[in-house]
Order: C-alpha cells, then structure tokens, then sequence
C-alpha cells in the first residue's frame, strides 16, 4: 500500500480505539491477546495503547481490566465478589417424570395423586412430586370431596411466572397443541426441514388450526 | 409485473409471454391476499386510493389467463375469484335500496383495508429485520461470570417443554396398542365350558336361545356377543359328534339337542 | 433494629452503589431486573438511581447500559458489530412466514391465530408459530375472552432483547400504524358477500382464504 492510500486509511483516533478494545473484550467468551486485538482492528491501530487507556478508566470501577497470561479481559473487582453469589447456580432440566406430572397438574388441576397416576399410566413416586413442591412450582389444593378425602394439587404463582402464564387457564388445550405440531408422534426437529414451503403445505392443515 | 393496465389489448409476443411468465410464477405468491397486493402494485398510487373495481378485473385477468394456460389454482384463488367477481357486478349495478346490508363500497374499502394492512405488515417486518440484532450487531458480555462459593442447584423447564410433555402424555393414549374391550365379550372358550356343563341337561329339541347365559341378553353388545360365541360353541360340539342341530330354514330358530336323544 | 444499629447498617454511598450495579450486570448476559439488583445489593440500597449514574458513565462507550422490559443489561454498541464477527452467532434464517407472523405478533398483540391467518390471507403452518416460540421470541398470553377462548400470542422480554427494544412500545412505526387504523381490528362488513339465506352466520373473512 503506497503512503497516499495509507492515509485515506488512516487510524482512528484513540478514543475510537479504546472503545472498540473495550466492545471486543466484553463480548469475547475468553481474554484476547494483543495481537488478536491487532487483527480486529482497523490498520494502524494501537491496541496496547487503547488497552493502558481503557484500563485507567476502569480503575476503581465495579470491573476491572486485568490480564491473564498474555491476553486481557474484564473480571469484577474483588471486594464486589460477593454480590455474584447468585451468577453460580447450576441449572438443571427437570426428570421426564417431574416435567409430565408437573403438565398434568397444570392441566388437570385440581388433581390428586391417583389422578395423574391414572394419566401417566405409571406410578408417581414421592421423590417426584416432592420435587415439585420444592421447587414451588405445584402446592396441595383442597381435599377432594370422596371417599378416603384424598389431597389434590394445583400449580402455583411461581409455576406462572417462571413459564411465563398469565394463568393456567391460557396453557393451549389438545386441539391447539396439535396445531402448534406438538401432538405429533413425529419427534420434533429443531429446525422446519423446508421453513421456506411453510405455507404451502398439504391443504388439509387449514382444518387443524381452526379452533 | 409492470404492464398488467393494458391486458384488455391485443399485445405483442414479448408482452404475452411476460405475462404467462407471471401466471406460472403463481406458486411464488402466498394466496389471492398476497397476489392482489402484488397487482394492486401495478396501479402505482396510494394503497388508500387503489381501485378496486380495476383491481378485480386484473385478479379475473389473471385466474382467467392462468386457467386458459391450464394452470390449476388453488381452491382460495379460485373462491376470491368469485367473491371479487360478484363485487365487480355489485360494484358495476346501481344500489339495490332494498339490498340490506353492508353496500359494495363498504366491502371494496375492507378490501382495501386488508391490503394496506398486509402491505403495512410487511413494511414493519422489514424494519424490524433490518434493526440492530443481538449477536449480529450487539452483543452480551461473552465470559458471564458465575464462579463462587455458593452453588444452588436450579431446575429448569421451558414452557415448550411442558407442553410437549403433556402433548406426549396424551399422545401415548391415543396411539396406546388397541386393546379388545372385554367387558361386553362372551368368548368361545367361555361358552364352549359352559354348553359342556349344560349338555347333560339337554332333552328334546330347544332353542339356541334359550341357553344364553343370565345377564347377556339385555344390551345389543352382550347379546351380539354371546350368541355368537355360543353358537360357534355348539357347532364345535355338533363337529365332536355332542349334540345335533337343526333349524327349518333360513332365520329360523337353531335348535340343538343331545347327540343320541331321540 | 434501634436507630444506632440502623446506621451501622446504612446503605453504601451512591459511588458504591453504582460500583455494584455495574458489577452485577457485567457479570451477568441476561438482563437483570431492578428487583433483582435490590435483592443482592444491601439494604437501603437505591438502584435506579445508581441506575441513572452508571447509564450516564457508559454513554458513548463501546458497552451501554440498555433497558429491556422491566431489565437491564450492558450490551456493545451497535456501529461496533463488525469487529465482533468472531462472536456474532449465525442465526437460523427465519422464513418470510416466520417474520411476517413475528411483525404480527409484536403489533397486534395479544393476537390469536385466526388473527395472524387472518392478517395474512392465508393459514399459518405447524412449523412458524413452533419455530418462534422455540426461539423463545412469542409467548402465550391470555385467552381471547370470545367464544371457543381462543389463546392468544404476545412477544417475550427475549424478543426485546434481541432486537435491541426497551418496550414493545418502541416498535418502529408503530405510532404511524396506531394512527392510520391499521392496527385496529376491523371485521368483514355483515353480509356474507354471496349468502342467499340470511340465516347462515357471517363468514368472518379468514375463511375466504381458507381451501
């Protein structure tokens, strides 16, 4: 490249530098070295410069730019470690188990334990609904009315709000769930095969969204 | 697209063969909706101001054209066809006062309105794709951090997979392997023991019915059921050289007595 | 608590405050709500108002504070996309159905399926709403109060998110829409364009289009 063209491109100025190194170093998913920071950036670009520039003004901050081994990266301050305690839980999925009793709940509701060993069609063992109890998501209803004066369960507010209902009543019911595809015994693929044919399908379908 | 205006005249082949290249392209519109927003498109004013009775001409233009080419339609297309077709005449007539109802201005403005709405939808679709996207043109903080001391365990559930779930659950009962009912059947087993028991009771000739078992005969179901299994029973026995059957003729009464009674 | 013990306990000063906030968002991906951040922050604590600092901090930087819903996140800036190629995710491309439905949704919302069909002109596939719901972009929302209580669908806090919304208010357009009657839901007039007997109920106009 001749001088010229050199100079139509020529570095951004600092300000601009440091906020690229500051917008690379946040969204990387590891610390990015130096002259990985180089490759990034425009031409001419002084990324160590950036980087003593951009590490001042998060001196004293609620994050730090510190380095590790031979590359940089943002790490809370210290003494604010504290307050990340809750970043640490572990999510898990729920058993197959917990997550049909608990749809049979939320469907069902009030329903008592013979109930939803009737729909599952296998028995419910105590771990599974004590599970659910835990976590908040399913809570004892009032007793039923017959013989043996058996507990019924219903879902709770929490149960709304962490699958985000309005209430119980707005889950869809069978026909609009076979409508959405869930009813299918085909495994549901992550993706449409074609997405691009979506509405030129067999023409029977109009008839199963109708409600 | 462009010279739909003009497909009343005599035109020539370059134009023609545009147009049947259109009319085969008509998988690529989705439904009449989209087709009359495409051709509404042509008469270049304000979706507010469109014509709608021209916009009709150029729809059974085209579904004519497509026909004529041999083009099978869909069903929908061909239902607006007919619903534009009669707007047209209603459009065309003077108002009948004793016509009730809403006037065929009231329905060409609807008409219309679901154009603009359509076109609206597709203009804000655009403007919504177009927006800055998060992992395209923003982005979240790459390394989360999430080690400490205190570990919880959370369990997590979508409500996606909730309803798959239960969407599991009740596909299974619909597509559980069939199963007989037993409750209203009488197998031949059944009454091959229990004719077994009665033969020694049997005299002269009596009526198949009447050894029917106690409790069978009330429903249509039990009795279907238990005189079938019954007279196959004593067919079986009759084979074995047990008992003899007669019947006089055709629906008439089956009769059965021990082999050897005389 | 006597008022001695209270102000061994007061809340951190302002500066802090903001120190902590900063720290908890940059820690976290997901917006964080205010509720949350006065959860773990201590007693007394005033986030919205560090809230307010902090956004002021970052203003022209390459991470801003940006509102999502009742949340708050960091996020880079957006003229800086190019530089993060390494981390931009490729996106699963939406069918044309896909987003015109989304559009739907997000105007229109609470919106049912006949709606969507209806707005449309023709049926909506299996496979849309599913994908969009799998995105976690749409998301049931109450039942229509009409007859056969149809579901509805509205959008998520994740579709927000994503196209850098703090409401669904800030649509773009969305005034103009409101404004031209675009939005409002406008029935077929009464008759049944070729109904001779009047007994038969009005088609609502989605059947038009329906084989």
């Amino acid at each position: 490249m001749d001088p010229a063209e050199l100079s139509l491109f020529a570095a951004p100025p600092m300000g601009e530098q440091e906020r690229m190194v500051e917008a690379v170093l946040f969204a990387s998913s590891e610390p990015v070295t130096l002259a990985d920071l180089a490759r990034r950036m425009p031409q001419g670009c002084d990324p160590a410069e950036a980087l003593a520039h951009l590490s001042r003004r998060y001196e004293g901050r609620g994050v730090h730019l510190v380095q590790v081994g031979a590359a940089f990266a943002f790490r809370t301050a210290a003494d604010l470690g504290h307050l990340m305690h809750k970043e640490s839980v572990e999510t898990r999925k729920l058993s197959r188990a917990a997550i049909e009793t608990l749809a049979i709940v939320a469907y069902h509701q009030p329903v008592t334990r013979a109930e939803i060993e009737e729909i599952r069609g296998v028995a419910v063992s105590r771990g599974t609904v004590d599970q659910l109890l835990e976590l908040n998501w399913i809570r004892l209803g009032r007793r039923r009315m017959t013989p043996g004066r058996p507990v019924t369960f219903v879902v709770t507010d929490a149960f709304l709000d962490h699958f985000g209902l309005e209430s119980a009543r707005d889950l869809p019911g069978l026909k609009e769930l076979r409508a959405a595809g869930l009813l299918d015994s085909r495994p549901l693929p992550d993706l449409p095969p074609n997405a691009e044919d979506d509405d030129t399908e067999a023409p029977d379908q109009s008839e199963l969204f109708e409600d | 697209m462009s010279k739909t205006d003009d497909w009343l005249e005599t035109r020539p082949t370059p134009d023609r063969l545009a147009d049947e290249a259109l009319i085969i392209d008509v998988d690529g519109f989705e439904g009449p909706l989209d087709l009359l927003l495409n051709l509404s498109r042509s008469q270049k004013v304000d979706l507010r101001r469109i014509s709608v009775l021209q916009l009709a001409e150029q729809y059974l233009k085209f579904v004519n054209q497509a026909v004529a080419l041999r083009i099978e339609l869909a069903a929908d297309y061909l239902v607006m066809a007919a619903w534009l077709a009669y707007l047209k005449s209603r459009l065309l007539l003077p108002p009948d006062p004793a016509d009730a109802g809403p006037s065929a201005e009231d329905l060409a403005a609807h008409l219309a309105f679901q154009l603009e709405r359509l076109a609206a939808m597709r203009d804000v679709a655009a403007r919504l794709m177009a927006r800055d996207q998060r992992g395209r043109d923003f982005f979240a903080r790459g390394q989360p951090e999430a080690a400490s001391i205190c570990r919880a365990l959370r369990y997590d559930a979508s409500l996606l997979d909730l309803m798959r779930a239960y969407a599991r659950i009740r596909t299974r009962d619909d597509f559980r392997p069939y199963a007989f009912d037993r409750e209203h059947v009488f197998t031949m087993e059944q009454a091959l023991d229990r004719m077994r028991g009665l033969l020694g009771y049997m005299g002269a000739w009596a009526d198949l019915t009447s050894f029917l078992p106690e409790g069978w005969g009330a429903s249509p179901t039990r009795r279907r059921s238990a005189m079938a299994a019954h007279f196959a029973a004593v067919l079986e026995m009759a084979k074995r050289g047990q008992v003899d059957l007669k019947q006089t003729e055709i629906f008439a009464p089956l009769l059965m007595r021990r082999k050897g009674e005389a």
